[in-house]
């Protein structure tokens, strides 16, 4: 009969399986490794200088497509660090009860000052523990390792290879002309590619 | 490649553990009961008696001690006492007149279990019987082969 | 005085031993089942409670204990709470006539297979009470199912210990291991059909532990849980106890009655030695089966019995007769 | 049988034996089932354990995504539609992706499109790989051989998840797509990567079909099961896999390519019976050509740019007055489409109206047809072939 050989076949299928080591990984003692663009959490930015990179431009706030980003304005005013007159937040509030994680406020972020985390475990025993303040968010910053992924790294990644220059995802950079992405001139004017700076100011003068 | 992960290589332990409960109950055991009786009948049956009296006692134990440990709700809700029909109210009665399509198993069923407490005094005795018991039992088994046949050729196992 | 100290007494006593060990047996059995289960699957199975998960079983018994114990609307409350009780004591008082080594046997009864047969075939009772007491529909199907494959599978499981039976002249589960140290295991002699009845006799042992391939009975995706979809704690507890002690006690019968029982091959190991090793191995390949097979369709598996199973198990009774008749010496 | 039933009562199978004395049972399949792949719910109708007829009913699972993207702007649609069809993401993503770049006119570079193919051809892999296992699961129950093939196809799905995590960051929510585009373009290293996954798949795939498809017990199970004839899946609009099995050699791929598939052709896989068994055949025949198409559009891989340029970098930064488009992609569940109406929101920067056609929702209205005359366990044999996702269903 079938039945026996199959099930035979089907037995020595599962012993064979039985030499392999186990795939599961005991989730709190070990932690898997993750890639490097994993992206969970999130976190606010400072400069170098310790100055808050976030200038209030409220891009991140408008492009959510769950609206989980609530953001108050300070009045603008004089950076100690450089002297220019920039806005300042007052308060973010991220609620990540609602988050998609679809990366969208890190992609629009004029002054790369909201990244992505690499940590998704956010324990907490509250629904409260869920909502990122603006302290959380400045204390990610240090306390979790951040993603690959920043405004800029994704813009550049995105953008039209207009001059040759090497790509960081490319096995090979595209030395090939580069007439080969016709489409790119297709693309009508409205929103040419330009330096994260030039976006910033360029969105922060249509905010109100 | 994170698919192929290699941490830990629990069959080892398995094998030690389970060889080594052998080993040490096993060993115990034949030790501490080398002692039997050859039972009489009469002794064999009341020793069954006897186990199933224990079993019987730890199946009920087992079950009143459920009924003390338990947890009980503060309140009872009648959607809790509900039968499951998968999170709906349940529709019409579960104890109805219905074809099952299962009476011809238990028809064979009476069948062959009726042939079996037959034949069952005849398997101890079968050299003693000789052949003259095997013409009787083949010609038993013949009849029964031959009401099998027949609730084939009626597709009495085709009930869809 | 004597039929009571020596019958009833010496019952009760290897009852509280025997039951003991063998429900600690099952209770880690199941461990060893679910270590089996995750190694095969490349998972890890228990790790937390104790040692890689050896007290799971433990903790398992003393969670089923605390639940709530649930009465479904309309239930019939007797044949409910009487249905774990009675499946529980069925599985386990066969084990009463299992010699686990010619010494180690709570009662060594001139019919003791008889008196196994007898309690699987009732074990169908309790588990139809259960399907028709708890006012589900689900448990209502599966309690018909089980009744219909338990009676079919007892066929071929009779006939096919029957045949044991005919090659030994004998139905006490001792005798037949006496029988077969001294012209060898039922399993290679005769050569043929020992395999043969041996091979349907597994099929009808799996059957009857509602085991993969054969568990329609309980068909969890079709059925949820079958005849326990209402029960909760103890109850469900008792059936799934039942279960495994079932398949344990029905892995000792196939070792005793096909594998030689305590008879191997190196005697300087005692008895409950190799017993004890050709029960778990038996045990341990039932669930290699369960895990790996996909289970039949209810109808798929009668038509299995009655048309392949049951003839094969009754040519080769007759043909175990005739070779008794006139073959052996 | 070459004339498909008129009516869902009016079954092919041997109906007529319904004992008239009989009463029959009424039975809720689901919606807490623990076959029903997800919060679906039949009424069957019983005779015994036969099967007379069967009602399906969804929308437990309904979150108005359709509404919420006419309420959302174009760019900020995209992430929205993800947890459609929660097997196949990425599927989700390229159809709303695809109509709206139809509809605003925007070119999709050369590159970008062979990534989107690779991402669709391994997405379909782990779409089918789930339902290999889930429907392993239907047959061999959660606690018996079942589980194991389910644990198995979940252990290799596991790859493609860590791959895509090594391009986009997510393991469910991608959102990798955008209008003119893929958001990401892999990292260094990615395509041996994806190749060694590819290569240790290959057997791993057969080691589970030794216990699914080419096991005895599957094909008794399966086989003759749940027919849906080519008049029945044609009438009904099955599309994709069922279509398919049915005898219908109808692929979207083929027949009307979208992104790479006119450069790297597909083979159609076509079975003619019709059952749960050429169903299965089908689906796990495709895994091996999608593994074929990934490693030759990964030969093949353009360089160039991803994007075509717009870049999102506010919500209302697409815009379109009027129009209306369709454009449908053939998921790992048959042709997803989306039909997007323009001029919604304030100066046309959300759809007016946006319709997603889903696959599975067509795939279970067959149930009605094929139901009767089984019995309850073949009810989760043929609901599992059919491969339902409630996600999408009920949108």
């Amino acid at each position: 009969m079938g039945y026996l050989t199959d099930s035979l076949r089907a037995l020595g299928t599962t012993l064979r399986n039985m030499r392999r080591p186990a795939t599961t990984i005991p989730f709190p003692q070990q932690i898997r490794e993750r890639e490097e663009r994993f992206r969970t959490s999130f976190a606010l930015l400072h400069d170098e200088n310790g100055e808050e990179l976030c200038v209030a431009c409220l891009a991140c706030e408008r492009i959510c497509p769950s609206e989980v980003i609530k953001m108050k304005v300070a009045p603008k005013r004089e950076s100690p660090f450089s002297g220019k007159r920039r806005g300042y937040l007052e308060d973010f509030t991220l609620d990540l009860t609602a988050c998609i994680y679809c990366e969208l406020c890190v992609q629009v972020c004029p002054t790369d000052a909201i990244v992505m985390t690499r940590v998704p475990e956010v324990p907490g025993f509250d629904r409260e523990d869920l909502v990122l303040t603006m302290d959380k968010l400045y204390a990610n910053e240090h306390a979790k390792p951040l993603t690959w992924a920043t405004a800029s790294k994704l813009n550049e990644m995105q953008e039209p290879p207009k001059v040759a220059k090497v790509e960081p995802a490319k096995t090979e950079p595209a030395k090939t002309e580069p007439a080969k992405s016709a489409p790119a001139k297709t693309e009508p004017a409205a929103a040419e590619p330009a330096k994260p700076a030039a976006v910033a100011e360029a969105v922060a003068q249509e905010a109100p | 490649m994170a698919y192929d992960r290699k941490h830990t290589d629990k069959s080892q332990d398995l094998r030690k553990i389970t060889a080594g409960l052998t080993l040490l109950g096993g060993s115990w055991a034949s030790t501490a009961w080398a002692q039997t009786a050859q039972d009489t009948p009469a002794q064999a049956w009341l020793a069954a008696l006897g186990f199933s009296l224990v079993s019987l006692v730890i199946a009920g134990t087992l079950l009143v001690a459920a009924r003390f440990l338990r947890v009980r709700a503060r309140q009872d809700s009648p959607l809790k006492t509900r039968p499951y029909e998968c999170g709906e109210e349940p529709l019409g009665e579960t104890r109805i007149q219905f074809h099952p399509r299962y009476y011809v198993v238990a028809l064979f069923f009476v069948l062959f279990d009726v042939e079996a407490a037959f034949l069952f005094p005849w398997a101890v005795v079968v050299k003693r019987m000789g052949g003259a018991g095997l013409v009787m039992v083949g010609s038993f088994l013949g009849i029964l082969l031959l009401g099998w046949l027949y609730a084939l050729r009626k597709e009495a196992l085709r009930w869809q | 005085m004597d039929l009571i100290q020596h019958g009833f007494l010496r019952g009760i006593a290897y009852g509280l031993l025997i039951i003991t060990v063998v429900m600690t047996a099952t209770a880690w059995g199941m461990w060893l089942e679910r270590k089996i289960a995750a190694q095969m699957q490349n998972r890890m199975g228990p790790m937390f409670v104790g040692f890689h998960g050896l007290l799971q079983p433990v903790a398992d018994m003393l969670k089923l204990l605390q639940k709530e114990d649930i009465l479904p609307a309309g239930a019939d409350d007797w044949l409910f709470n009487l249905a774990p009780i009675l499946t529980a004591l069925f599985a386990i008082a066969t084990a009463a006539v299992v010699p686990w080594s010619a010494q180690i046997v709570a009662s060594d009864l001139d019919v003791g297979l008889l008196w196994v047969l007898a309690l699987g075939g009732i074990m169908v009772v309790p588990v139809w009470m259960a399907g028709w007491a708890s006012n589900n529909k689900f448990a209502l199907i599966g309690g018909m199912r089980a009744v219909a494959q338990s009676v079919s599978y007892g066929v071929p499981l009779v006939l096919t210990s029957m045949v044991a039976v005919v090659f030994t002249g004998t139905m006490s589960l001792s005798g037949i291991v006496q029988f077969q140290m001294a012209h060898g295991w039922l399993i290679y002699w005769p050569p043929g059909p020992g395999i043969i009845a041996f091979l349907l006799f597994y099929m009808a042992l799996l059957a009857e532990s509602n085991r993969i391939p054969f568990d329609i009975p309980e068909a969890e995706s079709e059925l949820v849980a079958g005849i326990s979809t209402e029960y909760t704690g103890m109850k469900f507890g008792m059936f799934y106890v039942a279960e495994y002690v079932h398949t344990m006690v029905g892995s000792a019968i196939a070792a005793l009655i096909f594998l030689g029982g305590w008879d191997g091959p190196f005697h300087w190991l005692p008895g409950l030695h190799w017993m004890v090793a050709k029960t778990v191995i038996l045990f341990v390949s039932v669930y290699w089966v369960r895990w790996t097979l996909l289970r039949f369709r209810s109808d798929q598996l009668m038509r299995l019995c009655w048309l392949y199973l049951v003839p094969m198990s009754l040519a080769l009774l007759v043909f175990a007769a005739v070779w008794v008749t006139y073959f052996a010496a | 049988m070459a004339t498909a039933a008129n009516s869902p009562t009016e079954s092919r199978y041997r109906l007529d034996q319904v004992d008239a004395d009989a009463d029959l049972m009424v039975l809720n399949f689901g919606p807490q089932h623990p076959s029903t792949h997800g919060v679906f719910r039949i009424k069957l109708i019983l005779d015994g354990e036969i099967v007379i007829r069967a009602i399906p009913y969804a929308g437990y699972l309904h979150r108005g995504v359709e509404k919420l993207l006419e309420k959302l702007t174009y760019a900020q649609g995209v992430p929205i539609v993800d947890k459609n069809d929660y097997v196949s993401p990425m599927s989700n993503e390229q159809a709303l992706v695809m109509a709206f770049e139809k509809l605003l006119k925007v070119e999709v570079p050369r590159r970008a499109r062979y990534l989107r193919l690779i991402f669709s051809e391994l997405q379909r892999i782990a779409s089918h790989l789930l339902w290999l296992g889930t429907f392993a699961l239907d047959m061999g129950g959660a606690l018996g051989g079942g589980s194991t093939v389910f644990m198995y196809c979940f252990r290799d799905r596991e790859g493609i998840l860590d791959l895509f995590e090594a391009v986009t960051g997510g393991r469910f929510h991608y959102n990798t797509h955008t209008i003119g585009g893929n958001r990401h373009d892999i990292p260094l290293g990615w395509d041996k990567r994806v190749l060694a996954y590819l290569d240790m798949l290959e057997p791993r795939i057969a080691e589970c079909e030794s216990m699914t498809t080419n096991n005895s017990i599957f094909v008794a199970r399966t086989q003759g099961i749940g027919l849906i004839d080519k008049d029945l899946a044609q009438g009904l609009g099955l599309s994709g896999p069922l279509l398919r099995a049915s005898g219908v050699d109808h692929d979207l791929r083929r027949d009307a390519p979208y992104h790479a598939y006119d450069e790297v052709p597909v083979r159609v896989m076509v079975e003619q019976a019709g059952d749960c068994q050429a169903r299965a055949l089908v689906r796990v025949r495709e895994m091996r050509e999608s593994i074929r198409l990934v490693r030759e559009a990964l030969a093949g891989l353009p360089e160039g740019g991803i994007n075509s340029g717009k870049i999102i970098k506010m919500p209302q930064q697409f815009k379109a007055q009027s129009g209306q488009v369709y454009a449908a992609i053939e998921t790992p569940r048959g042709e997803l489409g989306t039909f997007v109406i323009a001029g919604g929101g304030d100066k046309g920067t959300a759809p007016y109206r946006l319709k997603i056609r889903a696959p599975s929702l067509h795939a279970l209205s067959a149930l009605p047809w094929i139901l009767p005359g089984h019995t309850i366990s073949d009810v989760v044999v043929v609901l599992g072939s059919l491969d339902p996702i409630m996600g999408e269903v009920d949108r």
